[in-house]
């Protein structure tokens, strides 16, 4: 955990607005895990007054990639940052995927821009393992794609691939997913995980979910993301430390 | 030897240097120590502890405001048990004076409290929280009024022999008014000041953006505030004063220091910066050395009115 | 016509919209109307009057701080003669609701001025401020004092049937008891909230930044303060609130009326852009439409709680 | 007076870390009088959150010039801006300089950054008369030259030109002064324009002087920039609306 300036390399437009930060920056490039996060001061000045948290979303040599989009003002300076630029980040933060284990197919579930942790993830799964990717947007253009791997898409317009949700997607595919040993990793808005932890618990899949929760610190001294633990009722987990990433099992969303 | 003393006394309690870490913004230590050396900074004041573990509000407990930001934590924290147990033990290895910051819902809940914890000697003084905005039971009701206030560090002097600070609400029409009763009642110092009151919606949804209503607002954005309690205590009545709120640079420490603070205590700017006391010692320094002050302690109150 | 209804009520009066533009930030309006039709806004509150013409404070009169600014005018007017005689003139060339802010020092003070204003029937109501922070006599002692504050109440409601307006001082426990004892005394409506009690210090000559050594705060950082305050009235209180502090867009009002204003003011953000109104209020329309709000006025107090 | 959105053309740095903002903005280029200032948004959001007030420097067609300093954030981000960025501004505001009349001689006399609104003054002033520059400086650093006329340098610390202030260097030159029919145009730091209104009431010179003040609106409703007048000492005039440019005699500095 170190506060660094790093460089900006460039900032990547992708389809649908959705932008991709590159920063030069080793001490985090080097130690970072799938499924961490980075709480990144997006001004020199106080405004925004406190940091932004964003997942790694890649990582080559001693670059890193975040993924995001023009939210509100944070995240508007950010998608205006130029070569050469400092940021001052904040990390490796939280604890990540455990993508190491005992499964045969890496089953990747992602919401609009939950896409964003899972280059990395893909990366770093080792070569025997399947990787199958669904993903769910409202439109065609909430729909990321931008280095999965075995796509299928679900839109809850129909706008692109299977009209419904990602998980109602899943379910389409249960017979498939019943013949592998699968792991699930997944990310996206409180609704997805929420259907998708019940399709865990009926089927007896493993599945990991990347969190989010408003943050101030990032590094468990603010109190400021509980969630609710479902093994001990009278104390909360907290996103930024004993996350952002959980057994599905383990938290009540 | 530095050629600038930034030592400072706040009534019995002496410090290094005037940077103290805020209530709440340091938790219990362990995480800031990997962004700086706790044996540089002044003091570290525990997040708030009570009797028995507190699980806090929940969730949204925080949300960002123009230079600020609101929270409702809560008072989530561990207990005076586990904090005994798991949480000294860590902030031990450190030669930093340790301040316990505590909050409760009853008199006999403050008295109970610093009765167990003046028992180990690694903690240096008491800080009071006598002003949460964010629970139900004690917080403001206690902020604001005097009486209680007056009890409580009455009550609290009466079992221990260690510094009691208070920790004062801004929420009220004359802070100075507190101050004074505590003064009376045998308080070391004052804390001055804890978060604003304040609240904020959500326009699509029309809830408050905070579970709990309202928050306390806290950052830049109450620094003006922060100054003139601390200067209405210091014209009014005659305690050491730590000042807090909003303190982003070495400058505020300065002007928080020139307003009537002794010391100073650093909060939301630990997440934004957490490395940022280190970095402010060294241009306090400079400060003092291009104004010709020797003691850093010569500020206090220095004002030109 | 509008597909929405912007007009709201604040007790009697009626306002075309919910914005208006607050004391002190719009002088007497004259250089206002270069920027914008004071005839589309819902209505304009006078700098504060007195009987007599204030010069107001020596300078340094504003700072600015983080999001938010401080000043310290001292209610420099022309005082109610010259105002009538020399300010009413160009105000009457518009057709919008003109509220006359009241500032004294002593209660006959206020009671002379609301008689000798209330013969102009230019004058749709008063706004009494019992809050100025910047002001030796008068000002905060009111603003601080419940009884007080019933009595001016009472006093002027006697000598006018326009309705009265009281802006409360933030800078107090609990704002919902000043609220509770307009209402008693007859006042039609609470302004909330005027500035909270700030200073700021110069470092190198340790002078405050401002003259007068205190200043009100205003602007979006105490935006989350005033609406706590605005909530807190609402919900302890049946009075129309008018909501004041730190707007700076339309979304801003929305939150306000939310949080059980009726209407609103604007105050910094008029020196910031001054057209800023107009360009709200096509916003306003837009983000009724889209919620299917027919009335603006039913977002008053519309929180889900 | 207006609000307008105008077009950042180009940032000129001078020597001394002086910078020069040239804006295309034919409304105000065409309509702004030497002496007469803008209040100027430096950024999109709300930091920093008043406007600054600046001289109007110089105009050049549909353009226009201010000159500046980094002396804090405001003039920071002032600086940093680029062509094609746009740029909130208001005004034209305040009185100006009244330079047409009965003079043969204008004596311009800028202490540092109180050099700004001259450039354009002199551009103005009609040919017949002559012009000749006073300019101070504490070294030669804050010496500030640009597009002056028949200049005469003051340091205080005799690093360049004389050694002495400004006023002492007029001094100097008094009977030149005395023997043309001159009017004095000043601006610059108070000690100096307080020494200048010492000197023009003892040789009678005519004098006016361009002033500053913190200022929240710079059009007269906020009542934030009171200036102490000699006429009246129940009512304060204001500097953003009665002047910035005052007849020496009419202020007490
Ligand atoms: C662990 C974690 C990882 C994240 N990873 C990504 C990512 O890879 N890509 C991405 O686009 N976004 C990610 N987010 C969300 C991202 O932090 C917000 O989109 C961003 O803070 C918005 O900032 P803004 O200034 O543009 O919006 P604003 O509306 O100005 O932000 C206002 C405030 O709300 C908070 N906030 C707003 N949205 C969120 C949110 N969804 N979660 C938490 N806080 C929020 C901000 O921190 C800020 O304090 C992540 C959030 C968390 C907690
Ligand atoms: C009528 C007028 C004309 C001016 N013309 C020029 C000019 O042509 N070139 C130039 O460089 N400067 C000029 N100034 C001063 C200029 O406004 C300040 O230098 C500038 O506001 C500094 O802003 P900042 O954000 O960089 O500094 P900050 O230190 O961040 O500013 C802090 C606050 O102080 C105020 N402030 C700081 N210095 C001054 C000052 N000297 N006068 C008034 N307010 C101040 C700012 O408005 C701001 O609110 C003028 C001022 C006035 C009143
Ligand atoms: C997230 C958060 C939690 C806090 N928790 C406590 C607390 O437990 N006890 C306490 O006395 N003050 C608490 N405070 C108040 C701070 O100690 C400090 O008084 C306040 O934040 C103002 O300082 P700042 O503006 O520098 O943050 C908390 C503040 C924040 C932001
Ligand atoms: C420069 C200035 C002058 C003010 N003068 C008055 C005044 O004369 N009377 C009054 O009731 N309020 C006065 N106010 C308070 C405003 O009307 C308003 O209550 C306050 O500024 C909060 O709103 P804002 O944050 O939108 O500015 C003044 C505020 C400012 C900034
Ligand atoms: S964000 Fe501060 S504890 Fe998690
Ligand atoms: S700056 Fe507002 S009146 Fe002059």
């Amino acid at each position: 955990m170190l506060v660094i300036e790093a460089l900006v390399d460039k900032v990547i437009e992708l389809d649908n607005q959705i932008f991709l930060l590159k920063i030069h920056c080793p001490e985090i490039a080097n130690s970072i895990k799938p499924g961490q996060f980075l709480n990144v001061r997006v001004s020199e000045n106080i405004y925004p007054l406190l940091r932004r948290p964003f997942s790694i979303c890649n990582v080559e040599g001693d670059y890193f990639y975040l993924m995001f989009n023009v939210f509100g003002e944070g995240t508007k300076i950010l998608a205006s940052k130029k070569y050469g630029d400092s940021i001052d980040i904040l990390g490796p933060l939280g604890n990540g995927f455990n993508y190491i284990g005992d499964y045969d197919t890496a089953v990747i579930v992602a919401g609009g821009l939950g896409a964003a942790p899972f280059p990395y993830l893909i990366k770093k799964i080792e070569k025997g393992k399947n990787i199958i990717s669904f993903i769910g947007g409202k439109t065609y253009r909430e729909v990321i794609t931008h280095e999965m791997k075995n796509i299928s898409i679900a839109t809850d317009d129909g706008s692109l691939g299977f009209k419904g949700n990602v998980v109602e997607l899943l379910n389409e595919h249960l017979e498939l997913l019943k013949k592998n040993k699968i792991k699930i990793f997944a990310c996206g808005p409180n609704s997805m995980l929420r259907a998708l932890k019940e399709f865990c618990l009926i089927n007896n899949f493993e599945c990991e979910v990347s969190t989010e929760s408003a943050m101030a610190c990032g590094f468990g001294i603010c109190q400021g993301c509980p969630i609710e633990s479902t093994k001990n009722q009278d104390k909360y987990l907290l996103v930024c430390k004993d996350g952002p990433v959980f057994n599905v099992r383990d938290i009540i969303i | 030897m530095n050629i600038v003393d930034l030592s400072v006394q706040v009534g019995p309690l002496n410090f290094r240097n005037p940077i103290l870490l805020a209530s709440g913004t340091v938790g219990y230590g362990n995480e800031m120590s990997e962004f700086l050396d706790l044996n540089k900074i002044g003091g570290i004041v525990t997040k708030s502890l009570s009797l028995k573990p507190r699980k806090g509000n929940p969730p949204q407990r925080i949300v960002e405001t123009p230079s600020g930001m609101l929270n409702a934590i809560g008072l989530a924290n561990v207990g005076v048990e586990v904090f005994l147990k798991e949480k000294i033990p860590f902030l031990k290895k450190y030669d930093v004076p340790l301040i316990c910051n505590i909050a409760a819902s009853t008199i006999e809940e403050y008295v109970e409290c610093t009765k167990i914890l003046t028992e180990e000697e690694a903690i240096s003084a008491f800080e009071i929280n006598v002003s949460c905005p964010n629970v139900k039971e004690g917080g403001l009701q206690f902020g604001n009024d005097i009486s209680a206030v007056g009890k409580i560090t009455e009550k609290v002097k009466s079992v221990t022999r260690k510094p009691v600070i208070v920790k004062l609400s801004p929420n009220v029409s004359y802070i100075s008014e507190f101050a004074k009763i505590v003064k009376q009642e045998g308080g070391d110092a004052i804390s001055a000041i804890n978060t604003l009151v304040g609240t904020a919606f959500d326009i699509n949804t029309r809830k408050p953006k905070i579970k709990n209503v309202t928050g306390g607002l806290s950052g830049p954005a109450i620094k003006p505030v922060a100054l003139a309690k601390v200067l209405e205590i210091k014209q009014k009545v005659d305690i050491p004063i730590i000042g807090i709120g909003g303190i982003m640079n070495w400058k505020d420490i300065i002007e928080f220091m020139i307003a009537g603070s002794s010391a100073i205590q650093i909060g939301t700017l630990n997440f934004i910066n957490p490395a940022a006391p280190i970095e402010m010692l060294q241009s306090l320094e400079s400060y003092c050395m291009k104004n010709k002050i020797e003691k850093i302690s010569q500020l206090t109150g220095s004002y030109q009115i």
